[in-house]
């Protein structure tokens, strides 16, 4: 699975980019986040608020309980701010 | 249409070349957003922000920008029938204060299709094309903050018959 | 600002030079309103019209005219504080399809006032500016009837607290 | 009295402008209206539905019920079609 980060979800992470596979047990985005948030502690900082962070499966949002399905694309990234 | 490049864009020449003159459209309404010079974190001080920024870097998602930007223009399309043509151009990358974001266009026969179009398109595209900005200044970057108001502006363009 | 004028303009040159780059502003909204081919009456083939539209004549109220959009402009500063700026162009005399007759610009720090404000001012213009359009068609003149909808558009803004 | 006609209203009238004096117990808007109908067969023409014609006052809008006053500048004409 490849996940994306973006803004400061990326700067806490320390990369862009990473090719990950989480356990069977990791089946929703809020699971993904609480895994993905075990894997050192930019990662940790970057979920240790959850609710802050939005996401997007296969480039769509989706919402912390939307299950990960067959998503091969998963994006982190705060609100949004364009425009 | 929709395009979103790092380069600069000349709004008066954009809106210019996207205004038919055939005759078929009545009426053209445009909005154009611009980098400020004092964007700051809410309630602090623009005459401190302004002091302290240099540029704006918007950050994006290639590939879902573009999709969420084409989903957008269907769903304004799907809404008011009566669009003669829509345009939307959004920047990414480094720009300094004045410099021209976003523009969106839209054009129709009469009135009121144009103009609501064009604040839907602008209200949503704030709360769904996946942007983010972060203020340069003499110390560093700092990620501007969304803001609630935008998610409001969105808001009251959901029907209950659609999401 | 308010112009009133048979010339024509170039609606992107004056929305170019209407934008404020200095990094104050970070809202430019505008409505362009062109003359179309296929006016008619309502009801009316629209290409049974349009086979017949030469070009358009407004007449005006001269004095009463720049009277009356001084004080939409008065009004829309008063109604949204936040404006920077506000630019009504209004042209008179003989056009052909395809020209501009009216621009309104409306620039803000934030879009909410230049959306808002842009909106008021052509809905409150189209029911307050003493213009009468005239069709000139090869079989003589025609005066365009006022159409409902536009007290409708207008009515949206009257606030109980003002008129 | 100064009248101004526009538009439709001008071409019955057969005149852009003209100065009236009209007696005493003309007094309104309405008033007016019905006694310029009475100058000839083109003012009749343009007031014969008094509800489709538009006044100001020294470029004022006033409804028909208005009292002249004072005014200098009368003018007449259909609802306006600008923008």
């Amino acid at each position: 699975m490849r996940v994306l980060y973006f803004a400061w979800v990326r700067d806490r992470v320390g990369t862009g980019e990473e090719t990950v596979e989480p356990p069977q047990d990791v089946a929703t985005v809020a699971d993904l986040m609480a895994w993905l948030a075990g894997r050192g502690p930019g990662h940790a900082a970057a979920f240790a608020d959850p609710g802050r962070v939005r996401c997007a499966l296969d480039q769509d949002y989706a919402t912390a309980d939307a299950p990960l399905g067959t998503a091969r694309e998963v994006a982190f990234f705060p609100p949004v701010t364009g425009g | 249409m929709i395009r979103v490049q790092a380069e600069p864009f000349d709004p008066g020449a954009e809106i210019a070349a996207f205004t038919d003159t055939s005759g078929r459209v009545g009426a053209v309404a445009t909005f154009l957003g611009l980098v400020r010079d004092h964007q700051g974190a809410p309630g602090e001080d623009p005459a401190r922000v302004q002091a302290r920024i240099q540029t704006m870097t918007l950050e994006h998602y290639p590939g879902m920008t573009e999709r969420q930007l084409r989903t957008l223009e269907d769903e304004a399309r799907a809404r008011w029938p009566a669009l003669a043509d829509v345009l939307v151009i959004h920047r990414h990358g480094r720009m300094a204060p004045g410099e021209p974001i976003v523009l969106v266009c839209a054009a129709s026969a009469h009135r009121a299709a144009a103009l609501d179009a064009c604040a839907f398109l602008i209200d949503w595209l704030k709360t769904r094309a996946p942007f983010w900005k972060r203020e340069d200044t003499a110390e560093g970057g700092r990620w501007v903050e969304a803001r609630d108001s935008d998610d409001a502006a969105a808001a009251r363009w959901t029907r209950p018959e659609s999401d």
